[in-house]
């Protein structure tokens, strides 16, 4: 079971993602946005970061990615494609997820703890997580305004109190089929109690358990 | 060839940028503004001459990376 | 270069006397190009030229300093082969004229100097002060230089997890932003900003070279703000954090490659400086290039390209057959690059556009040749004015508490450091909001601590005990979280060094770190000098800067901290007992908005004492919290606030809650869970209850304390 | 009154956005351009009904907020 951690230039949180998956006794490789090839992967996760310095619009121009081909074709596959932050960004762009991100209500970054409640258990990332469950989770972004009009869309957590003035208070969206999700808040900074919250770690276990030999 | 593209919010989609500044404008003493909206303006130098195919192909930028189709309409002046 | 009015070198900002040198060197009168170099390279900020003299005061040895002052940042040990790399810089004359950019760029520039080293940059804090926040102008920088901050630090990926905000009317016109940065690397990775052998290309790596800043940080940073400071404007850099983050990740796998020789970042004097002081310091020469500089704009002449501070360059020494592999790394993290020279024996510095040569000096003489000025020096007599103890107006405690806790310099800082990333690489032990900031170093039991502390008025009142209070309060702050104190960097922020006033100032508060760092037994390795800090011939408070790395070895197991207060808990006061010294403190400064007396000495025997008691205490109680801004009541009030539990306290009259006398911190923990030394320790109180009071003076809600300390802040800035 | 303020960088500052949006777009194949440049149109509903007012009031925004004087430059058009 090896899971892809894609690293564009500009992306900074992949390493943290690579240590909560390792301490959880999950494999996990960086791949470079160019990798053409992800069949020696079951999963894939787009981290956090700042990829292209989020120029134009964050996560657009990422999109265009050669791995990102690779990344389509998994999710249609089935396997767990989770984007973190930046992550979930780029996934809007790429019409993997509906919606899109825009900036903060204030119009500030925002870097701190929020308190998120599971809304959908029926996802790669909420699967070992239980309805209603109240979750701690470092919020770490300047666009997590989650916006789509007239959505359909499956939300996986929202937030109790909404800081950024996320549509719906949505703090995590998935596809139809619930194996592509998007997470604004970061579930690897919450992977131990020694650093504020060890809540995350229900979401990155769902994830590992998700993976099926490709 | 100058190429201008406007990147315009759709009108349903909330404004942060926007609203910020319009209350900023209010502290400021500026009191009777009824809306303020901001958008982007992309200049390109394009190589041809034919402002047509210029016009074509940097619509189809826009289709592509220019704008997002969920945020976002265009409207793409070729100021030869 | 075409020049009107008075000669060309005053206006680079160059006397005659300097330019008379400059002929004598050369032999010659200087071609525009030379004359470039030498401005940029003799200017204030470049050349320490009035300070370096009194720098060399500093205590710059301890068996653990593997890299001291002279290189781009500091380099300690920190055993099993872990080396700490640190540096603070100041960028404060930038961020008066573009609060944003000046911010963003001075983050870029100090994570340079650090990743040169070879070093991975791990956090930045943030020293930034700034007038009163009811001038709309002052919002507007305040509010600028942290989105700076934010926008920068957070895109490029380095956290920033503390620092210091204070406010005051004499930094209005002239706002005060240090940055300083830590990082670290393994031994066999460090790099030194040399020019290495003759043969060794010169490798310009990152950003197109474009007008930025031309004279920018140099020349804008050596000359005081007038209204002429709007000319100056059209010089001001841009910052692009992605473009830095390609750098520094490129840049860090040629150093684990082992491909490069030496490394200089281009920073003030961009070009002009990454080429003659790595030369200088190998004792060798260089054939440059300009005509292979990659540029932003077409048409730069050869000043132009030696003196442009577009941000995000660095220049690589690199041994001819590793040229192809670092070209790669280049390429792969899309970054540009141009070979722009070679090294040579013989210490020529020759730089040729087009063909022909347009400087050539010996490299050494850009550095070494530098003036060095011994500048007059003079007590100020208004001093002794100021030493008079004022007689204040009679205040309640409890309405003095409110007072403190609702001004911006004292209450909650989340408005900022929420705007920070503060927690990326998972390393954050001890973040902003606390005393001492603590970082893990992942697979080994060490943390390293850094706390970073200023305070322009008891600077004022007295510069060389006040510079001391400060290393010592850094160093009590580190110790609380189980650290031991490891090296110093300082920021001297000043006023215009032409004035015999500001030289003793500045003498006098050399002196003070000196000392300080003597008793304790550790170094200054590296820092930063701001003169020039005036505006319309108003000097700012004498601003000294200290940021000091402690190293925790092992971390504590379950770590002290302000929010672990509990019902029925002891508050104990360790340290010497107070005074009713209230010099420079904030409670003169807020309440009584008069500044006077003579600040408290320093008590090297308590200090060190108090320290190591500290150190030990952190792996035993759930609270410890440094007294200082405020003293004893609002130190308490903080934990309160961050415990949300009350507090009773039998500490009685302004002397005691109010004065921020040195060495001395509050200790929380169940009755008797630890034995306190009889000579440090004093029981001052009880934790309990919905409110704080102090004994004979009232009590204070503890609702109105939380929502008064956190909106500070916010209800100034109206968000 | 709708009036709308263009807001653009000196041409002097170097323009990070630009230059990357540049980048991508050469990726995806458009080689042939030769700037890009990203400005930013603030559109103000404003009340008041003489012209020449209105633009002076929002020049005179422009210099209090909406314009950085140090990078940027703007340009007021008032649509009646
Ligand atoms: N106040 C100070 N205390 C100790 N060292 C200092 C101080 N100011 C400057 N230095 C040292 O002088 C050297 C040159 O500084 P500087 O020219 O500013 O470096 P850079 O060009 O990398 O910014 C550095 O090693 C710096 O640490
Ligand atoms: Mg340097």
């Amino acid at each position: 079971m090896r899971t892809a951690v894609v690293v564009f230039p500009g992306t900074n949180c992949e390493k943290d993602v690579v240590h909560a998956l390792t301490s959880l006794g999950g494999e996990a490789e960086l791949v470079w946005h160019r990798e053409t090839d992800l069949s020696r992967f079951d999963g894939v996760i787009l981290p956090g970061g700042f990829a292209h310095g989020d120029y134009l619009r964050t996560g657009a121009i990422a999109r265009f990615s050669p791995v990102m081909a690779e990344v389509g074709r998994m999710a249609a596959a089935g396997a767990p494609v989770l984007g973190i932050c930046n992550g979930f960004q780029v996934l809007c762009e790429a019409e993997m997820l509906p919606g899109a991100l825009i900036a903060n209500r204030d119009l500030a970054f925002i870097c701190r703890f929020v308190d998120v409640e599971v809304t959908d258990t029926s996802t790669i990332l909420t699967r070992n997580a239980t309805l209603g469950q109240r979750l701690r989770l470092p919020l770490n972004s300047y666009q997590g305004n989650w916006v789509d009009p007239g959505s359909d869309a499956r939300v996986t957590l929202t937030y109790l109190d909404n800081p950024n003035g996320s549509q719906g208070s949505a703090a995590a969206v998935s596809n139809a089929a619930g194996n592509v999700v998007g997470v604004m808040p970061h579930p690897e900074r919450a992977s131990e109690e020694l650093l504020g919250s060890g809540d995350g770690l229900v979401l990155l276990e769902g994830f590992l358990q998700s993976l099926v030999p490709a | 060839m100058r190429v201008s593209v406007e990147i315009t919010r759709r009108p349903e989609i909330a404004d942060p940028e926007g609203t910020t500044i319009m209350r900023a404008l209010a502290d400021l003493g500026h009191r009777d503004i009824e809306a303020v909206r901001v958008d982007r303006v992309i200049h390109l130098d394009v190589a041809g001459d034919d402002p047509d195919q210029v016009r074509a192909r940097v619509e189809e930028m826009c289709r592509q990376l220019l704008a997002n189709p969920v945020l976002e309409d265009f409207r793409v002046e070729v100021d030869e | 270069m075409t020049i009107t009015g008075q000669p060309v070198h005053r206006r680079l900002g160059m006397t005659d006397d300097e330019h008379e040198s400059v002929i004598r060197i050369l032999g010659r009168s200087p071609l525009p190009a030379e004359l470039a170099m030498y401005s940029v390279m003799w200017s204030e900020h470049c050349s320490y030229k009035s300070s370096r003299a009194h720098l060399r005061r500093f205590p710059t040895e301890a068996p653990w300093v593997v890299v001291g002052p002279g290189e781009n940042a500091g380099v300690v040990a920190l055993g099993d082969g872990w080396l700490a790399a640190l540096r603070i810089e100041s960028h404060n004359h930038p961020s008066f004229v573009e609060p944003y950019q000046g911010a963003a760029t001075g983050v870029g520039g100090i994570l340079r100097d650090v990743f040169t080293m070879g070093a991975r940059p791990i956090a930045l804090w943030d020293q930034i002060r700034f007038g009163p926040l009811d001038d709309p102008k002052n919002r507007y920088l305040f509010g600028g230089v942290v989105a700076g901050i934010a926008g920068y630090g957070n895109a490029v990926g380095v956290p920033t997890i503390g620092g210091e905000i204070e406010f005051d009317p004499t930094y209005s016109g002239n706002p005060l932003v240090n940055v300083m940065c830590l990082g670290i690397l393994r031994e066999e990775q460090l790099v030194l900003g040399t020019a290495g052998e003759p043969g060794n290309v010169a490798v310009l790596l990152g950003k197109a070279t474009g007008r930025d800043g031309i004279g920018g940080a140099s020349v804008l940073a050596s000359a005081s703000f007038d209204d002429g400071s709007q000319e100056k404007r059209p010089s001001v850099q841009v910052g692009d954090p992605f473009e830095e983050k390609k750098l520094i990740e490129a840049c860090l796998e040629m150093f684990e490659e082992g491909l490069v020789a030496g490394i200089q970042d281009l920073g003030a004097a961009g070009l002009a400086c990454a080429i003659s002081e790595p030369s200088g310091r190998a004792g060798v020469g260089m054939d440059v290039d300009l005509g292979a500089v990659h540029v932003r704009e077409s048409g730069m002449t050869a000043p132009e390209l030696l003196m442009s501070e577009s941000q995000e360059r660095m220049m690589a020494f690199v041994h001819p057959r590793n040229v192809e592999a670092v070209l790669v790394i280049a390429n792969k993290w899309e970054i540009e690059s141009a070979v722009i020279g070679m090294v040579k024996a013989g210490g020529t510095l020759t730089v040729r556009h087009s063909g022909e040569i347009v400087a050539e000096m010996p490299a050494a003489s850009l550095a070494d040749a530098a003036p060095l000025y011994d500048r007059p020096l003079r007590r100020p007599e208004w001093l002794d004015g100021l030493w008079q103890t004022p007689d204040p107006p009679q205040i309640e405690p409890a309405d003095a508490l409110i007072q403190l806790l609702d001004d911006p310099g004292i209450g909650s800082s989340a408005w900022t450091y929420e705007q920070y990333d503060h927690m990326l690489f998972l390393n954050t032990l001890c973040g902003p909001g606390g005393d001492g900031s603590l970082l893990r170093i992942r697979g080994t039991h060490k943390g390293l601590a850094v706390s970073t502390d200023g305070n322009g008025r008891l600077c004022l009142l007295d510069p060389r005990r006040g510079a001391a209070r400060l290393v010592y309060e850094a160093a009590l702050n580190v110790a609380m979280t189980g650290a031991k104190p490891l090296a110093v960097v300082d920021n001297l922020n000043f006023g215009n060094p032409e004035k015999p006033e500001v030289m003793w100032q500045f003498r006098e508060t050399v002196e003070g770190i000196s000392e300080a760092c003597e008793a304790l037994g550790i170094p200054v390795v590296g820092g930063n000098v701001s003169f020039y800090n005036e505006t319309d011939g108003v000097d700012i408070n004498p601003t000294p800067v200290v940021g000091l790395l402690g190293l925790a070895d092992p971390i504590p197991i379950q770590l002290p901290g302000l929010g672990r207060a509990r019902e029925g808990m002891e508050i104990w006061e360790i340290g010497p007992e107070p005074t009713q010294n209230l010099a420079g403190s904030a409670l003169q400064r807020v309440v009584h908005r008069q500044l006077g007396d003579r600040p408290t000495a320093a008590q090297p025997e308590w200090a060190k004492q108090v320290i190591e008691l500290a150190a030990s205490l952190a792996h035993q109680v759930p609270v410890l919290h440094d007294v200082s801004s405020g003293g004893l009541a609002v130190g308490v009030a903080e934990i309160c606030i961050a415990s949300s539990v009350g507090a009773a306290l039998s500490a009685e009259g302004i002397g005691p809650l109010f004065s921020e006398d040195p060495h001395r911190f509050i200790l929380m923990m169940d009755p008797g869970a630890v034995r306190l030394p009889a000579d440090l320790a004093r029981m001052v109180g009880f934790v309990g209850g919905n409110s704080l009071s102090m004994s004979g003076a009232g009590a204070v809600d503890l609702g109105l304390l939380t929502a008064t300390y956190q909106q500070a802040i916010p209800r100034r800035m109206n968000r």
